[in-house]
């Protein structure tokens, strides 16, 4: 199956879902299933657009971006899905957004990122929109453009030093034309940055409280889980096959480091649960690129995949618990699991594979990070790593303490049976591959190589 | 044959097996946890002692390896019977939990967990188990009344389990391997920084300065039997940690030639005497008696310390005596307030009086338990502070010297606290009806006990065991005949003081019941000098108990000023973060932005 | 001080950058790029596929057979792009749509169209939609295309809808004709995979440079992005115009 | 050096974000922004004494072009300014609803 066509059909049921407004979400499902199937059938390789190799925009499906699509894919179903309700008229930019996020995994070209980087980001405005917080998502939108400006700024620099948009060709035509490495310190940079923006990374992020911290389930987890893990495969992807960090390492590690520092510190002085985990999230994206940055491409993908399962679980059921009791206080949602075990049971799986403790997923990975990063003998950072992941423990265990023992009145909400399965089955994942991660590392493996097959080939057929 | 991996792959089975028949069976699944904790401590036991336990890991995937020695036996033995001995009381205090499958579940895991981290044979293993038993372990602690301990102790633990994690990796990194015996290899800075790390893990653990304050906290706190199975069992693995750091690990530093030992143990042996004094000071202090048993507990872990940081083949044959001896004295006296607070709902000291009329055994369980904390005959604590002042003797070093008598001294003062005003002094009426312990709950309050007084009188087995031990970390066996040990400045004949203490044991007996009996009065009969008494609580004999004591120092440790100051600069750099950067203004992003570019452009000039 | 601070900080950053243009080996410096060192150098000899020294005007059986070769990059060799943009401006209609469809009532536009309006209007309408029809389908020719020509038939659509009211209620159609020109491009783009193999492919004859029945797809492509673009600049114009705040 | 008077523009429209606190002010901001980006864009495909990249009369495309490249890159880049410009002004409005005014500092502390 050619993958242009989990692009192509969310994009023509977008474009058919404004004909009639009934249809739209049926249309909705109906893409997000094809693409789920899709996703699964596809075949590795570089699909062309229009045939012309590598002079033309390329489709790129390797091991890196079919995880990235089988992840995102089966996550952005899943919400969709256990948040039916909120979905209302936002159908047609959920489709959208479906197309441009599938089109940020599978481009091949720095061009047609932007474009997809454009796509998504005009989708997050919209699906933020409805929170009734028009100055954030306003705010939001002039940092996107902004950072996609800059990214635009880089790229056209980068064109001109290197004569081609083509990512698998970039590097080696730097390495051809012997360009400097100083000569490519801004390019980088302002791509860095315009891709830090989106990504959620430290200075450039003031947008991210605003969105988030009054965002209901569905959109706290498309942002926070889907697009996010979108951005950093992406991001991870440049990183790993276009940049040359070279004399900007230092800047890079220092937002980088700064941004996991801040995210959990900030998440530490918070006394609200959505607060708590977007500033949570903003750290692990640091985490994740900080991983890529190093060359660390497996560890990051488990990272990136233990995160957004635990993210869809935690946003899900914090939405669906501030939907219910009216307040995202954690001091007046004391107990709130006592009344929903397994809603309960679910969160706390989640919390504590984000902690990183054993028996789930996210010890392992933790592991595996710091596995790598004393091989490459990073002591600072991976104390760092440490650090940060005790301030995390902390609040986690703090606010699931809470959730737990009431010392008043305890509120009540309800889930649906569906989000209970869901999370569920998320939790149990998590306990599973905790346990047994063998299949998922040996899949991992080859991810690396396969990257790096694209750039050796020049992007040829 | 018995495979480790079947041991506590079976225990964690049997904690899944606990929860779902706890669901609708409390009850029933802490019984389970009886059994359960039973046959581990049994199949450890037995096949243990016949050198007949299997390592072999066969269905356990991934980095999970584990090895056979005495070392790891002896300690798994004793942590297992203490998870045994207070398995017994979860029956009755299962109905006080908020979730009690969730407490039967975390029990065996925890179980589990303490055996995987003594059997395993490389740092992963270790790390693995050692991190499931903090986690199972800390949600034991919330299922009391109080939440805040839990994240006390996730913070003091895991900052122990994460400089061990970083020991073990940046070993990793220089020697390539997770093997256990890995960290032998190190030298010169590599090497001091590995024991640095290992040993911060252990005293996290341990309970020792600075770390000590989440002991009166959790295990003030916490359920009853979780502060037995703490104080007794969990708390044992730092223990553990110490032990392979300080033994396994020769950084290479200053020899003081005064006290014949390195640098860094010197400075552990310190630590060790710190938490010694500190621990007794704050334990004569407290009012509570689990908390007061707690702040021994510290004490106690700083003997330890002091023990294995001397490292000759007396003060660690000291050091695994210690350990059995106060774990079976703790769990003893824990357990025995766990009754009382069972029967009257309070530990608080000044609250009681007289029970020792309501139930006469748990008083000579708690009577006994203190004896052997305060390292009296004939219990086996007297032995092992024996070994341990033998041992700093010695080496003459002073200071540890005198904090050793020191916290000797003082353990005396505390032990005799909640006894007398807890047990003894006089009875309230409130407390009329009050019964003596249940049955099962005196199953293991005798066992402790008669277990605590066997090793004080015949310790000749367990100084087998633990001869067996030492050798593992090559040091020659402590000798001994079938009447004494030979200790540097004379042998210790255990059996012969024994009976000289029984017989004087008889003696006051004789005198006590054939003098004439004292008169008896009534509960509250507390008189002054013609004055009506309206508040006669005050003038009760439990009330401002060591008066003197607390005017001297406070109560509260003055390390923890210093963890809360931690946690107000970790809010307030939060605060500071949230105010700069994530501010709903489009411009500071971009003055960033501007920023970051200017630095970068001007980065070479500049 | 704020803004002098800020024009200090911008005006060191915007000289950082020029500095470090100037000094950058690799970039070239205005007006010396090397058109033959880039892959343009492809597209304007029209042999990505096919080896072909020069594209000369007049002849046929080139690749891609549009004399505009910036059109030969939009609508054929990075069409996928074009097709990301279009949904841009698609979500981003749709977006003000949804925004302003919320909580606030339409209300029709509060002038009165004055007499020179009505008649200039309808004397301009016809014009400028030719032009930008025009403009549409020599896009491969001329300079223009799709965009430029969508949005003059979007520009001619709003005077029709400044001087009339009631044509304002009419055009429903909008949606429609967008939607269903969206739905095309993607089809064509999709029937490219089962004739040829490739997205997007170009499978048309490509025929003679310079004629207007030429260069296979770019045609039909731009006058399917120039009604698209049409209709919705219209309805975002629409949907400003009509809007009051309530 | 005519193509560094659109790095001036960018600075400018950094400049117009940094300093103003209104929302319409802003937008306008971000589009200097832009438009600066994109003559920067064009400015790199220029070439001296190029053509205009389209093949008029009996030119070949052997003759000097300008880089088309770039042109092709700017009308994307332009169409993606419009629509955000139009989403933005929208939530402009969407702003002026809920809070009667366009100053952000007169909003208060949400």
């Amino acid at each position: 199956m050619n993958p242009v066509l989990l692009i192509a059909i969310p994009l023509l049921f977008a474009f058919l879902s404004i004909m009639n407004k009934k249809f739209a979400r049926p249309l909705l499902l109906v893409a997000l299933l094809l693409d789920v199937y899709l996703v699964f059938t596809i075949s590795k390789g570089l699909y062309s657009i229009g045939g012309f190799s590598q002079y033309g925009i390329n489709l790129l499906v390797d091991q890196y971006s079919l995880i990235g699509l089988m992840v995102v894919n089966v996550v952005f179903f899943l919400t969709v899905v256990t948040n039916c309700k909120e979905v209302k008229r936002l159908s047609t930019v959920l489709l959208v957004a479906l197309a441009g996020v599938n089109g940020l995994l599978l481009t091949n070209d720095l061009f047609n990122l932007f474009v997809f980087l454009e796509i998504v980001g005009i989708s997050a405005y919209l699906i933020t929109s409805g929170n009734k917080r028009p100055l954030a998502t306003f705010n939001y939108l002039v940092q996107g453009t902004v950072g996609s400006g800059l990214y635009l700024l880089g790229l056209i620099l980068l064109y001109s030093m290197t004569g081609t948009l083509n990512m698998a060709l970039i590097l080696p035509t730097i390495v051809d034309k012997a360009i400097p490495l100083s000569n490519l310190a801004l390019p980088f940079m302002l791509m860095f940055i315009g891709l830090g923006v989106e990504a959620k990374l430290l200075p450039f992020n003031s947008w991210v409280k605003g969105v988030l911290q009054n965002a209901n389930a569905l959109t706290s987890v498309l942002i926070a889980g889907v697009f996010a893990t979108t951005i950093a495969l992406t991001f991870g992807r440049l990183l790993s096959t276009v940049f040359v960090l070279g004399s900007i390492s230092n800047i890079v590690l220092v937002i980088l480091a700064v941004t996991m520092l801040a995210g959990e510190v900030a998440a530490f002085a918070s006394k609200r649960i959505r607060e708590v985990l977007l500033f949570s999230a903003i750290a692990q994206s640091g985490l994740i690129i900080l991983l890529f940055a190093n060359g660390l491409v497996i560890p990051a993908i488990m990272l990136i995949i233990a995160n957004i399962v635990s993210k869809y679980i935690l946003f899900t059921i914090t939405g669906k618990m501030v939907d219910g009791t009216k307040t995202d206080e954690i001091e007046s949602l004391q107990g709130v699991f006592s009344k929903n075990k397994l809603v309960g049971f679910a969160f706390t799986v989640a919390s504590l594979s984000v902690i990183g403790l054993p028996l789930f997923f996210g010890f392992i990975v933790k592991l595996n990070i710091l596995t790598s990063l004393f091989s490459q003998y990073q002591l600072f950072l991976s104390a760092l790593i440490l650090v940060v992941s005790l301030i995390e423990g902390t609040y986690f265990v703090k606010l699931l303490i809470k959730l737990w023992y009431s010392v008043g009145e305890v509120k009540t909400f309800k889930v649906d049976a569906l989000v209970k399965v869901v999370t569920l089955i998320f939790a149990l994942g998590l306990i599973v591959f905790g346990v047994y991660t063998k299949p998922l590392t040996d899949s991992l493996m080859t991810v690396p190589e396969e990257m790096m097959e694209a750039i050796a080939e020049r992007g040829n057929f | 044959m018995f495979s480790i991996e079947l041991v506590v792959l079976s225990t964690l089975l049997a904690g899944v097996l606990a929860y779902i028949v706890s669901i609708k069976l409390p009850k029933l699944g802490s019984y389970l946890t009886i059994l359960a904790s039973l046959a581990v401590f049994s199949v450890l036991a037995y096949f243990g002692f016949n050198n007949n336990l299997d390592a072999e890991v066969n269905l356990i995937p991934q980095f999970v390896l584990f090895k056979t020695s005495m070392f790891g036996l002896y300690f798994a033995i004793i942590v297992s019977f203490i998870f045994f001995m207070v398995s017994f009381f979860n029956p009755y205090f299962i109905k006080d939990y908020k979730y009690p499958a969730a407490y039967n579940l975390f029990y065996l895991m925890a179980l589990a967990g303490t055996i995987g981290v003594f059997f395993a044979s490389n740092f992963i293993t270790l790390f693995i188990f050692f991190e499931i038993v903090v986690w199972t372990s800390m949600f034991l602690i919330p299922l009391g009344k109080k939440r805040k301990p839990t994240v006390t102790y996730f913070v003091f633990s895991t900052v122990g389990s994460f400089a061990m994690l970083y020991a073990v990796m940046f070993t990793f990194s220089i020697t390539g391997s997770f093997d256990l015996a890995a960290i032998s290899v190190l030298s010169g800075k590599s090497a001091l920084l590995v024991y640095i790390l290992l040993a911060v893990a252990g005293f996290a653990k341990l309970g020792a300065y600075p770390f000590y304050v989440w002991l009166p906290k959790v295990l003030g706190k916490s359920p009853d039997p979780v502060s037995a199975v703490f104080s007794g069992g969990i708390e044992k693995l730092g223990a553990f940690i110490a032990f392979m750091a300080i033994l396994r690990i020769s950084p290479a530093s200053i020899y003081l030639e005064a006290v014949g030992m390195y640098l860094q143990n010197y400075v552990i042996a310190i630590f060790g005497a710190i938490t010694i004094v500190v621990g007794t000071l704050q334990a004569i202090r407290q009012d509570d008696a689990k908390k007061l048993l707690a702040y021994s507990s510290a004490s106690n872990g700083g003997y330890i310390l002091v023990a294995i940081a001397m490292s000759s083949s007396i003060s660690l044959t000291g050091a695994m005596y210690h350990i059995l001896a106060h774990a079976l004295a703790s769990t003893a006296a824990f357990l025995a307030i766990a009754v009382v607070h069972y029967r009257t709902k309070t530990t608080k000291i000044s609250e009681l009086g007289g029970m020792i009329h309501h139930m006469p055994l748990t008083y000579m369980v708690y009577l006994m338990a203190i004896i052997s904390m305060a390292g009296i005959p004939p219990m086996g604590g007297f032995i092992s502070k024996w070994l341990i002042f033998q041992a700093v003797i010695n080496k003459q070093m002073i200071i540890v010297a005198v904090a050793t008598f020191f916290g000797s001294i003082g353990s005396f003062l505390y032990v005799f606290r909640p006894l007398a005003a807890l047990f003894l002094g006089q009875k309230l009426p409130k407390y009329k009806g009050v019964k003596e312990a249940p049955f099962l709950m005196m199953i293991p309050l005798i066992i402790l006990t008669l277990g605590s007084f066997y090793i004080g009188v015949i310790p000749n087995q367990v100084i087998d065991f633990s001869n067996k031990v030492i050798a593992e970390f090559g040091f020659g066996p402590l000798l001994m005949n079938e009447f004494g040990i030979q200790g540097a400045n004379g042998t210790l004949s255990a059996p012969i003081i024994a009976s000289v203490f029984g017989l004087g044991v008889v003696v006051i007996a004789i005198i006590f019941f054939i003098l004439p009996k004292s008169r008896k009065v009534g509960l509250m009969d507390t008189y002054t000098s013609g004055e009506f008494i309206y508040t006669e609580e005050l003038l009760h004999y439990s009330a401002d108990f060591y008066a003197p004591f607390e005017r001297l120092y406070p109560a509260k440790p003055l390390i923890s000023k210093v963890y809360a100051m931690i946690k107000e600069k970790v809010n307030e750099l939060g605060r500071f973060f949230k105010y700069w950067f994530f501010t709903n203004k489009p411009e500071v992003t971009v003055l960033w932005i501007v920023l970051i570019l200017t630095l970068l452009v001007w980065g070479d000039i500049l | 001080m704020k803004k002098v601070l800020s024009l200090l900080v911008v005006l060191a950053l915007g000289f950082g950058i020029i500095n470090s243009l100037n000094q950058n080996s690799s970039f070239p410096k205005f007006g010396e790029a090397d058109v033959s060192d880039r892959v343009s150098d492809r597209y304007i000899n029209k042999n990505v596929t096919e080896e072909n020294e020069e594209v000369i005007f007049g002849e046929d059986g080139y690749e891609t057979g549009s004399s505009n070769f910036v059109t030969s990059i939009v609508a054929n060799y990075r069409s996928f792009d074009t097709l990301g943009e279009v949904t841009v401006l698609f979500i981003s209609a749709f977006g003000v749509a949804l925004l302003f469809s919320k909580d606030s009532k339409r209300v029709s536009l509060n002038f009165k169209p004055n007499f020179m309006l009505r008649v200039g209007s309808r004397a301009l309408f016809g014009l400028i939609i030719m032009t930008g029809i025009y403009i549409s389908v020599h896009g491969h020719l001329t300079p223009g295309g799709g965009f430029p020509g969508g949005t003059m038939i979007a520009s001619s659509i709003l005077l029709l809808y400044l001087s009339n009211d009631s044509f304002r209620t009419k055009i429903k159609g909008f949606k429609l004709l967008e939607g269903f020109m969206g739905s095309l491009y993607v089809l064509i783009g999709v029937a490219g995979i089962y004739v040829t193999g490739y997205f997007l492919e170009n499978f048309l004859d490509t025929g003679v440079v310079g004629d207007l029945f030429s260069a296979g797809i770019i045609p039909i492509v731009y006058v399917i992005i120039g009604l698209k673009v049409g209709s919705e600049i219209a309805s975002i114009i629409d949907n400003f115009l009509t809007e009051e705040v309530s | 050096m005519i193509q560094y008077a659109s790095i001036i523009l960018i600075m400018l429209g950094l400049y117009g974000l940094l300093t103003n606190r209104n929302v319409i002010k802003i937008i306008i901001s971000l589009n200097v922004f832009e438009i600066g980006l994109n003559l920067f864009i064009i400015s790199v495909g220029y070439v001296d004494g190029g053509l205009a990249p389209i093949l008029t009369g009996n030119s070949t495309s052997v003759l000097s072009f300008v880089d088309p490249l770039p042109h092709a890159l700017v009308l994307t880049s332009i169409v993606i300014g419009v629509g955000t410009t139009a989403l933005g002004l929208a939530f402009a409005k969407k702003i002026y609803a809920k809070y009667g005014t366009y100053e952000i500092d007169e909003m208060g502390v949400e």
